[in-house]
């Protein structure tokens, strides 16, 4: 894990609010802000102390403010979609959240030795929320930056306005082309990459999004680092649930898991074809007539 | 808080559970391992092994399916890595041992029982022999003893070698006598449930395994009868209890029940200092009740019950 | 939504869990019950029984244990009293028995099963076998071939008898085939599982009966698993699907699985109209997933399978 | 069931505060109000959509306002007490809760032509709830009403004022002496009942109280109805799990539902020393070498 040791701390609801069609949760969650990068994520125990849901309910880090008057915030910014996140959209102010975080591996910024990089982020849909930080990170340094969001429709569309204030360049796609050119993120790439000359490419998103990004940035010469959304129960790196095979630097396939070693990955060391599958001559595969 | 178990005296009663805690190292941040009673390691086997394809896990009421697969780097790498760590750490580990035939488990007890810092073996026998159609070791009673006879012929004396079993038996006191008598020091219980989600948008299985191991506080009642029964039917049988620990009361009802420790797992990914928040709580709950030592609880509920109460079957 | 069950096409693919709507009336209050499937009644016994004594429930997490020690009036006042009012009320009647003997089961059927307004006879055959040291019949596939084979021989041919099956057993395939072997012409899944809670303020078992029956959502899991063990082994014999069921997408995963019906059991005890709701959602979600008929979704979790998707072993 | 026929109702929580040591929650439950007599309970689902609590809590109706201002009201008294009384303690005004009511048989009024009759009323602790309305209508057929209400401590005493309004006499115990006499309800009884020349006694509270009164009321000549409190899964008579042995007028026990047939019974009925168990004899007990 990169970044700050994670903790576990109640945190207390600050603010709720509408953001289009998702909703944006302020937390007091002092010692978890402290260290907060962009990439990183926190894990949310939904349903309070009787809850028949088990598992925490994990989301990107879209804002940190540590000190101040709460002592620390962090804000995230979620869809409310399945049975933790429809509780997550009745929390008030005061109430209690429990909190695991900052969790996994942010993106890597271009070393500081290596001068201002071109850089182009993309998000797709709720996906844009670790990459507004991100922008500021990449400004601050003096790199050039390029943002592409898309989304289904425009309510689906974060950071949009957030995201200007750092970015050279902002281009939005919705596939129903009720904000933005229509079509998708993929669609305007190219275009985007060679106007700024890009040479790093920050992406998250849908997998699907992830891999043509990935695939769009090799074909550009450009590096990909991509944060992936794979089903997590601890979201800590102790219950193996959250894997996907990815190449380590010897070329071997491993069955790697996305809370720790991830969620940031380099694009093209993802297997982005093989994301449900254990693909033959990953290292410890099965075998004919070996495990099952 | 001393908790024998077996030929060893654990410092403290509670333990992380097999596949909760990896190795220990990632709840370093969120618990003193050192604290606890051990720390009972993922399931080694002898190679390397992918695991199975995603997804994983299933949300359900109350707990969770998990299909893993036995994912782990092998024997080798943990012991190079893994064990050392715990060791530096301080921390006491149970190393739980999986395998595909007799053999494995043979070969893996020679390779992990002699070394140091390992407090006990915990044999997972849900695993399918692959010798015998896929038939799972811990769902056959002679299967079961083969295992842990050859597992406790290759472990030095001093290590206590645990039998870990499945619930999904039609008679757990049956299996439970078969490992003891060939030669388990204790026993571990429960593993999962064998369990199914149905994801109702694909209309297929939720787990890309089909099938998957069903935990969390659903099935602790299931493994509270698991611990009463045996403890009944064999009273001088250490037991590791676990299945549904959440809270220290919840961790009491096994100690009650019988079990000489409590392992917590699918709690800690709720809440990933569940296993030293269960023992503190734990050991309130005792000294409100007035136990003096901890062994006192042990199997207390089995103690005057009054003579109306016949053990039977519901409904 | 026609759901054919064995010989019969009943109305409508919900019903009731034995044990949790009495014999109907009660439910009469908060919902339409000829709106239902059918009624199951609670387990009727040749002879008035008073049941254990109480505690007989306990909460746990997403379900309970009950001990109920089927309390009834015997099937004399089953018959002059209960079934009336349901034929009467237009509802139809699925006759849970339960006995002590293969005798005592083979008179019920005789005197049951030839009544008018019985849909189908369920035979509970988790019952201790008073003729062989209490084993449960469910538990051994030989025992519960002689019950479901005098039942079946006693009861008119047009009434389909249907085995309720226990989870508490490590093959439930084995005993499944056995009741079918047997003459059963389908199978109610799941019945509840041992399990036990203890007090931890008086330190005893929370039930006078010691052990309970687990149900409620928490068993949902094996529920649906034993449906798809069964469904894929015997892929013709009519299933009746229950445990766990609390909403309309939980029966869609039963029907999926291969359930022919759906049963709601303990979540009645939650809401009382729960049947009919269940039905209800279940129809909606039917519809947005484009069946044109129920039994188009039955099993269908089975088909197009993924190649490399095989049925394994968790962990 | 005597009385209306129950509804399930999703309610609006309108109020709740304490009072003493307990909460008073009332709900804008309609349906359920309209029919509500003393004695009748309501059961009350716990923890929200996602809870792990299943079974449903009962509590006794202390108040009911049909119609009015918010179309039917119903206030009972609680106290907090495990997981679900906990969640009940932290709904707040607009919440819904899921109500199911009323439920079970109500106390039985003298027959009207029978004259006014001397009633005492005895509760224990919340026991002393469903009180409340009962001795108002007692009051209203002109009936004699004393009350003797005891707690362990002042503040789990309810309803001391709200009763005088309708009692000729009331009367006070507590164990810690912290209000009225020190001591149990049943030290004051006999001297309660012969000053008031009691003909009927009414009591809610704990079992072993309830078993006292009964006895009391007994020796005095005097008809007690008890209305007990039994754990119960479904409180609609559907579960059997809330029974308990109860003499019926052909002298056999059986084991009786005290969701449907009670709660309240003819104390002389019920065999509160074998409560918890099975006495031999009952209806279809288990005899030797018989059933388990
Ligand atoms: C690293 C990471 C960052 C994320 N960031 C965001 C974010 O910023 N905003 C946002 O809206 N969502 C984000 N998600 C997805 C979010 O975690 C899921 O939408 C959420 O868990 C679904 O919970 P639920 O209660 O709505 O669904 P349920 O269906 O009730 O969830 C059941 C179980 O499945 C898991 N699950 C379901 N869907 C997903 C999913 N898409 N990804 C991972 N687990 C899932 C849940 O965590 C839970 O354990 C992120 C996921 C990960 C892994
Ligand atoms: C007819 C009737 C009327 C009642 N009236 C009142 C009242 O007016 N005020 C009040 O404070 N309480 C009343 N009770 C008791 C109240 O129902 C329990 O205190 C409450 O159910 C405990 O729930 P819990 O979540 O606090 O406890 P938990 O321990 O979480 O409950 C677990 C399970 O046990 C059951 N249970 C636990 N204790 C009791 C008990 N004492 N009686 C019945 N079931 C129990 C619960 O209903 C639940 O199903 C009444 C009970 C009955 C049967
Ligand atoms: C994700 C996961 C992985 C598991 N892996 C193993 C394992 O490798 N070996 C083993 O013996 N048990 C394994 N188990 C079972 C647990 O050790 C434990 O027996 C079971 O989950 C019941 O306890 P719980 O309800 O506290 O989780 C695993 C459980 C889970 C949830
Ligand atoms: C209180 C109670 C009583 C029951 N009584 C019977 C019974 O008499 N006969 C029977 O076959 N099953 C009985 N059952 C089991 C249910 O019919 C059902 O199989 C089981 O509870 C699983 O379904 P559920 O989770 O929907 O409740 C009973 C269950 C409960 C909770
Ligand atoms: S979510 Fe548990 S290891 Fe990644
Ligand atoms: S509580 Fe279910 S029958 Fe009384």
């Amino acid at each position: 894990m990169s970044g700050g040791r994670p903790v576990q701390v109640r945190a207390e609801v600050l603010t709720l609010r509408p953001v289009g069609d998702y909703l944006s949760l302020t937390l007091v969650a002092p010692g978890v802000a402290d260290d907060v990068r962009p990439g990183h994520f926190v894990a949310l125990a939904v349903g309070g102390e009787q809850s028949s849901m088990l598992l925490r309910r994990s989301f990107s880090v879209y804002r940190a403010t540590p000190g101040g008057r709460y002592g620390g915030t962090v804000e995230v910014v979620f869809a409310p979609h399945g049975a933790g996140t429809r509780w997550l959209a009745g929390v008030r102010p005061g109430d209690a959240v429990d909190v695991v975080g900052p969790l996994g591996r942010p993106f890597a910024l271009p070393a500081a030795s290596s001068g201002a990089a071109s850089c182009l982020l993309v998000g797709g849909g709720y996906g844009a929320a670790p990459l507004v930080a991100l922008a500021e990170q990449l400004r601050e340094r003096r790199c050039r930056v390029d943002v592409v969001l898309g989304a289904a429709s425009a309510g689906r569309l974060f950071g949009v306005t957030q995201v200007r204030r750092y970015a050279s360049s902002v281009s939005v796609t919705t596939e129903d082309g009720s904000q933005g050119e229509r079509g998708r993120v993929t669609d305007v790439l190219p275009d985007v990459m060679r106007r700024g000359g890009t040479q790093a490419v920050y992406a998250c998103g849908p997998m699907g999004m992830l891999a043509a990004v990935t695939a769009a940035a090799t074909r550009a010469g450009a590096v990909a680092q991509t944060a992936v959304e794979e089903a997590m129960a601890c979201g800590i790196g102790v219950c193996m649930t959250c894997v996907l095979p990815v190449v380590g630097a010897d070329g071997t396939t491993r069955m790697v898991r996305s809370c720790t070693e991830g969620p940031v990955f380099r694009g093209d060391r993802v297997r982005w074809a093989d994301v449900g599958t254990v693909p033959e001559g990953t290292l410890g595969a099965p075998v004919a007539g070996g495990h099952r | 808080m001393t908790a024998p178990l077996a030929s060893v005296d654990l410092p403290a009663p509670v333990l992380t559970a097999s596949g909760c805690a990896a190795a220990g190292r990632e709840l370093d941040p969120f618990l003193d391992l050192t604290e606890l009673g051990a720390v009972v390691t993922k399931s080694i086997m002898l190679e390397p092994r992918s695991g199975r394809a995603t997804p994983r896990m299933a949300e359900t009421p109350s707990g969770m399916l998990n299909s893993i697969g036995l994912q782990g780097p092998g024997v080798a790498s943990f012991l190079a890595h893994d064990l050392p760590w715990l060791r530096e750490r301080g921390a006491r580990a149970v190393v739980s041992v999986a395998g595909g035939s007799v053999d494995e488990y043979a070969a893996l007890a020679e390779r992990v029982g002699g070394e140091e810092g390992v407090t006990a073996l915990e044999v997972n026998i849900s695993c399918p022999n692959v010798e015998s159609r896929g038939q799972v070791f811990a769902c056959d009673p002679a299967a079961a003893a083969s295992v842990l006879s050859a597992v406790r012929r290759r472990t030095p004396a001093r290590v206590p070698v645990l039998a870990k079993l499945s619930p999904d038996v039609t008679d757990i006191v049956e299996v439970a006598r078969a490992c003891v008598d060939a030669g388990a020091d204790g026993l571990s219980m429960i593993n999962t449930l064998l369990g199914m989600v149905i994801d109702t948008d694909t209309l297929r299985p939720a787990l890309a395994g089909v099938t998957g191991g069903l935990s969390g506080p659903a099935v602790r009642p299931v493994a509270v009868r698991c611990v009463w029964q045996v403890r009944a039917a064999l009273p001088d049988v250490p037991i590791l209890g676990m299945g549904g620990v959440r809270t220290g009361l919840d961790a009491l009802q096994l100690v009650l029940a019988g079990a000489d420790a409590v392992s917590v797992g699918t709690a800690t990914f709720n809440d990933p200092s569940a296993p030293l928040r269960v023992q503190r709580e734990l050991r309130q709950a005792l000294a409100e009740r007035g136990f003096a030592r901890f062994t006192d609880a042990v199997g207390a509920a089995h103690h005057q019950l009054p003579r109306r109460r016949a053990e039977g079957v519901p409904a």
